[in-house]
């Protein structure tokens, strides 16, 4: 959703980043192909959007562009279930900004990497003098990006790729591969504190779900005008409409507080709002696929429609950096 | 002035009023609440009004002060915040005042909007028919013009504030052969005659907040009707568009203090410690902070909010009712028995009960649903 | 519902009930009484029905019923609402008989007396020397029927009723009046174990409130058939008909799990039945009171419409003996 | 025999085949598993039929053995509790099987059953289309009367196991000139014929258990018409009435499988101390319990069940989705992978996904609800 504030600037962004992806990404096929993204497409949308330089600071020759301009091309992927590491090279970007590691970030932008991030441990990950030894896993698009950044402890570090063992994992979403990598004693440069990796990874899977239950709905609802039983369309059976209806209130819900958290980016209120709209984004794409395959009919259960892709995308992003159930405990505790 | 300015202006002034010869007042006619205080909260209508709090937004020239709809929110939120009473003039302003600034004659206006400005002049709707709830256009009650007189005959339900109102704006068919939404013509009516008569309605709180309002020949003026005759559907359409609007944020300073007091009572009873109370307590925290994001993106994004109103009543309707359930379930066998003869209810179960009309008045869950679906998705209908 | 073993049998009985509240029960005045219930009614309820006798055994002078036949009467005062002590005299009775306490039994069910069961501690209550000390709350119809029945501990006692303090509560359910009782260093006589005193309270509820889920479903039905909104009645419109059979599969569940747990009773299958039944039945017939205040509009929301009536039993029934979240939570706990 | 007779019969009888050189098939062919081992599951079909385990609320005069409704219950909860392989002619027997005995003739009853209760013959359902789902009289495939014979055209898709059958019932139109439900006829079609063509479904599981089905010219006899031309709306309604039958009560003891699966991982997991996650799977075991005591009433209380079918399908098939979504919520972050590839999903993931077919097939829930709404309370259309 636009920032109302700066409409202008960021609808022609959307719109470029929209126009792109309609023409060029292929997500049946990418998902097929064996990285689980399309590297090509990548390389593209590295040269002809800028994607990877759109938050590396102007001081490092990036475009030096803010958050809210991110999570416009996090929501324009994320509607569509673009298979990319887009999403973790943006967050990793605003990350490596606040650290202040213009190095790292130059480099990103001048040779267009992609970048993922090792957050949930698969087994305890422990530093000692300089080199990282442990597990990670759920580590997206992990086995195939340029950089990773290993969150260790409080802090957050970068690793040679080709140091660390990475194991591509089948996973449950077709469109977000996720890989599992071991570190044995593997010589970690510290980049700073890792405190906010989690709260942008929040934030970005909140903007991704919103703008996907948007979409998802919107699709539905396309179905429902034009699918025809008992001789009309099922858009026209009240008990459709309603329950679309009130999808309607749980999307504008999650549109506004996935906009709500892209804003306190940078704020103190940013830990208190990241792990409460990651939680109500993703519900509100849950609550929206489910209906969509249901409403959708047998159609909605084959493969070979959309509507399962939504399905497991809703449910992948409820569960990842740290289950809805698990975060609604935490902030229960805050009451 | 900065947003942050009149803040301050707001807050001294209530201090200043709340903290003084109001200070009865406070946290008088809330939900659930509405019956009481009535004389008072008159009072404090005409204090607000004299003071320029009443008409915020309303263009200048209209005596209104012009200001944003950001100022107008801090307003309603920092009187919320203060516990200033229920207001007795929403109707006046928020419905009455907009639809003379909108369809009224530039005689209309000069005659009428004084006294809603100076919060001296009380207003209730006529709207709700015993057979014509949320289809408005069955309206039966009938206005037949007698030289420059209507005579208006019919019955009229769920008028709040009809035994206090100077006035009733009254939608009434003025073309018998016409149906539906035609032929129906927005009067407004002087309520001190003899042909109205007014009967509170008890509602399941035990308490009255509504009537029944019976015309039996009661006369108005033609110089009263708001817009063409036949032309009132159109009129009673803005009017109920005008019904969402800022008021909601304010609204939500409320329900923060009512979620509070649900807080505080769980953790009272040990209902915090109930895995399933405490979920549910969980759930209503962050739909509260929803109903936040969503108004202040609503406000930043539109202006003035249009079908968004239908989306904004059904999701706050509803976190509301639902509060109203997990308040008299985390005061547990508490909730059983009331505070005393002869129904005296306490704050949980007054929620509980109060609550179940949210998502009624005002156009029904059901009757948004509608709207949201047509006009917003563009379902069929 | 019937016990289809039995269904000839009972339905006779159910139907003598029926016919007798029909013509006599007005719960209006009934509720605005003093006591909260219409004393001449329980009166014509023990002669003509001769309810006090029906679970008195043969061998007291009773008619020896068992509790499906008690649960017959408690589903057809249930589901008409009708404030009256029936149901904790049904259920002392049952307990007495367990108990055998044989010379109290003869004595109800000769003169006719209504019992209510002193289950909820206000105070803790302890036994010292056969004298009862402590306080009580929720007793249904404690302030005014005839003999006390208090738990204390793991017994049950009874007490005379002019030795403690009775004091009549306003309740939030207009239709069972509930009492406070103090009872002060007061002679008890010991009639044995309490265990069943709560399984069959719950089970009790669970059958009154299933019949009154079924019969405010068939109410809000009829409104539906014959309230018209936009040229035709509500109950034409799909979002309407959708909810209402998503509580006719509610209400079957209720009436079936009623069903069983009556049949429990006497059997080892009780204890855990009982408060599952409870909270399924009280959760459905809250569902459907709800629904109706909704579904009834305006006029659902007047004191003068029953629709309230329900919606206020049907959170009193959720609370009593045990609110619905506590026994959830010790369901789980065996799980 | 007394019921418990018969249930030590029936565990004897499985104990000695399952645990013998049935071994391999225990636990084959669950949900989410219906493409596995179909050769040992046709096995398994014969061996039934060799037993005497097929049609056994028959009548005796029809081959069945006319036991009651408790003892098929008895039958089918022994073989869900010794994870008795998926059955395949679970249409033939429940489906097929009674539209015979009710509309067929003599001859046909002859000529089929036989085939039935040896489990030699398997069947399929040619009902749905893709421009007819919950809409069956909306159905196009046509049938055309060539002297003795039947040729048909058209598409019919969600057909399970056409790729083995050896017979499908087609509800096809018989008269163009009709509309809606006149003019259909229920007609059984060989599989083995150059006419027809079976293309897998892939399924949002990864793997494929219903076909679509292409008529072009197949034919069949017009001796093989069930009821008469034109009736066949009546036919087909009454074997949708035959789906929903005494094979719940035995499902629910595969229901209470998954559940105790669902209750060990969230154990494992530490979702049991999961507030949020705790109460659901609660609730999941209440519910279970629910439609265990509905299945017994049902049972008890009425024989043949009829609208309450619709009830039973709606509850089954909504607590069995909520079960499937449990099971990923309780897996938590371990439902995000599968366990290995191409896509070999976890018992977790299968069941949620596989469940949301439950609330579509053998009738939506928006179907039912429809029924339940105007047969059960009659409400209008």
């Amino acid at each position: 959703m636009d920032d109302p504030m700066r409409a202008t600037e960021q609808r022609e962004m959307r719109a470029t980043v929209a126009k792109f992806l309609d023409d060029n990404a292929d997500i049946r096929t990418a998902m097929a192909l064996d990285p689980g993204y399309d590297k090509d497409l990548w390389r593209r949308t590295v040269d002809e959007l800028g994607l990877a330089a759109l938050l590396v600071p102007e001081r490092c020759g990036g475009l030096g562009m803010d958050f809210g301009d991110a999570a416009v091309v996090i929501e324009e992927f994320g509607r569509r279930l673009v298979p990319s590491p887009s999403l973790t090279t943006l967050v990793a970007c605003a990350v490596l900004d606040q650290c202040g590691a213009d190095d790292l970030l130059a480099r990103i932008g001048e040779d267009g990497l992609s970048v993922s991030i090792a957050l949930a441990d698969r087994e305890p990950t422990t530093v000692d003098q300089g080199r990282i030894t442990g597990s990670k896993q759920h580590v997206i698009h992990g086995a195939d990006v340029d950089v990773l950044l290993v969150v260790a402890g409080d802090d957050l570090y970068t690793v040679d790729t080709t140091s660390v063992v990475r194991r591509r994992r089948v996973a449950l979403d077709h469109t977000r591969a996720l890989a599992e990598i071991d570190l044995t004693d593997v010589p970690a440069t510290l980049i700073g504190p890792a405190a906010v990796v989690t709260d942008l990874l929040h934030v970005a899977l909140a903007a991704e779900s919103a703008a996907a239950a948007e979409t998802c709905l919107a699709d539905t609802v396309e179905y429902l005008k034009v699918r025809h039983q008992f001789g009309k369309p099922i858009g026209s059976f009240q008990a459709l409409k309603h329950r679309c209806a009130d999808l309607a209130v749980l999307v504008a819900g999650a549109r506004a507080t996935a906009w709500y958290a892209v804003r306190a980016v940078g704020t103190d209120e940013l830990a208190s709002v990241a792990p409460l709209a990651k939680v109500v984004c993703t519900d509100a794409l849950m609550a929206v696929a489910a209906e969509s395959v249901q409403l959708h009919g047998g159609i909605g259960f084959t493969f070979e429609h959309d509507a399962h892709l939504y399905l497991k995308r809703a449910k992948a992003n409820q569960h990842l950096f740290g289950t809805n159930s698990l975060l609604r405990g935490k902030i229960g505790e805050s009451l | 002035m900065t947003d942050e300015e009149f803040r301050a202006e707001v807050r001294g002034w209530l201090e200043a009023n709340l903290g003084g010869d109001f200070a009865d007042v406070v946290g008088a006619g809330g939900p659930g609440h509405e019956h009481e205080a009535h004389e008072r909260r008159m009072a404090w209508e005409r204090r607000l009004g004299e003071a320029g709090w009443i008409g915020l937004g309303w263009p200048v020239e209209h005596g209104g002060r012009g200001l944003s709809l950001v100022q107008q929110v801090i307003f309603h939120e920092e009187c919320a915040r203060a516990g200033a009473p229920g207001r007795l003039g929403h109707m006046s302003e928020q419905l009455v005042g907009p639809t003379l600034l909108a369809f009224g004659t530039p005689e209309q206006r000069a005659r009428l909007l004084p006294g809603i400005l100076s919060g001296e002049v009380l207003w209730c709707q006529g709207y709700s028919e015993p057979g014509a709830g949320s289809d408005l256009a069955g309206v039966r009650t009938r206005a037949v013009r007698r030289g420059d007189q209507y005579e208006i005959t019919g019955q009229k339900v769920w008028t709040s504030l009809a035994h206090l109102a100077d006035w009733c704006f009254v939608l009434a068919r003025t073309d018998p052969a016409e149906s539906r939404h035609r032929g129906l013509s927005y009067l407004l009516v002087p309520m001190d005659q003899p042909g109205i008569e007014i009967r509170p309605i008890t509602q399941i709180t035990g308490t009255s907040e509504f009537n029944e309002v019976f015309f039996d020949g009661a006369v108005t003026a033609v110089d009263n009707r708001i817009g063409a005759e036949g032309e009132g559907w159109k009129v009673a359409m803005a009017t109920l568009a005008f019904e969402r609007g800022v008021a909601t944020l304010g609204q939500q300073v409320g329900f923060e203090r009512e979620l509070s007091a649900v807080v505080e009572l769980a953790r009272s009873t040990g209902a915090l410690d109930d895995p399933e109370l405490r979920t549910r307590v969980t759930e209503a925290w962050i739909g509260l902070k929803v109903l936040r994001y969503s108004a202040i993106h609503t406000m930043a994004a539109a202006g003035v909010p249009g079908v968004e109103g239908s989306i904004s009543k059904l999701q706050w309707a509803v976190w509301h009712r639902d509060l109203g359930e997990l308040a008299v379930d985390v005061a547990g066998s508490g909730a059983l028995v009331t505070d005393g003869p002869p129904y005296e209810l306490t704050d949980a179960q007054r929620l509980f009960l109060y609550t179940r009309s949210d998502t009624i008045y005002g156009g029904t869950n059901e009757v948004q649903r509608n709207i949201i679906a047509e006009r917003l998705l563009g379902l069929p209908r």
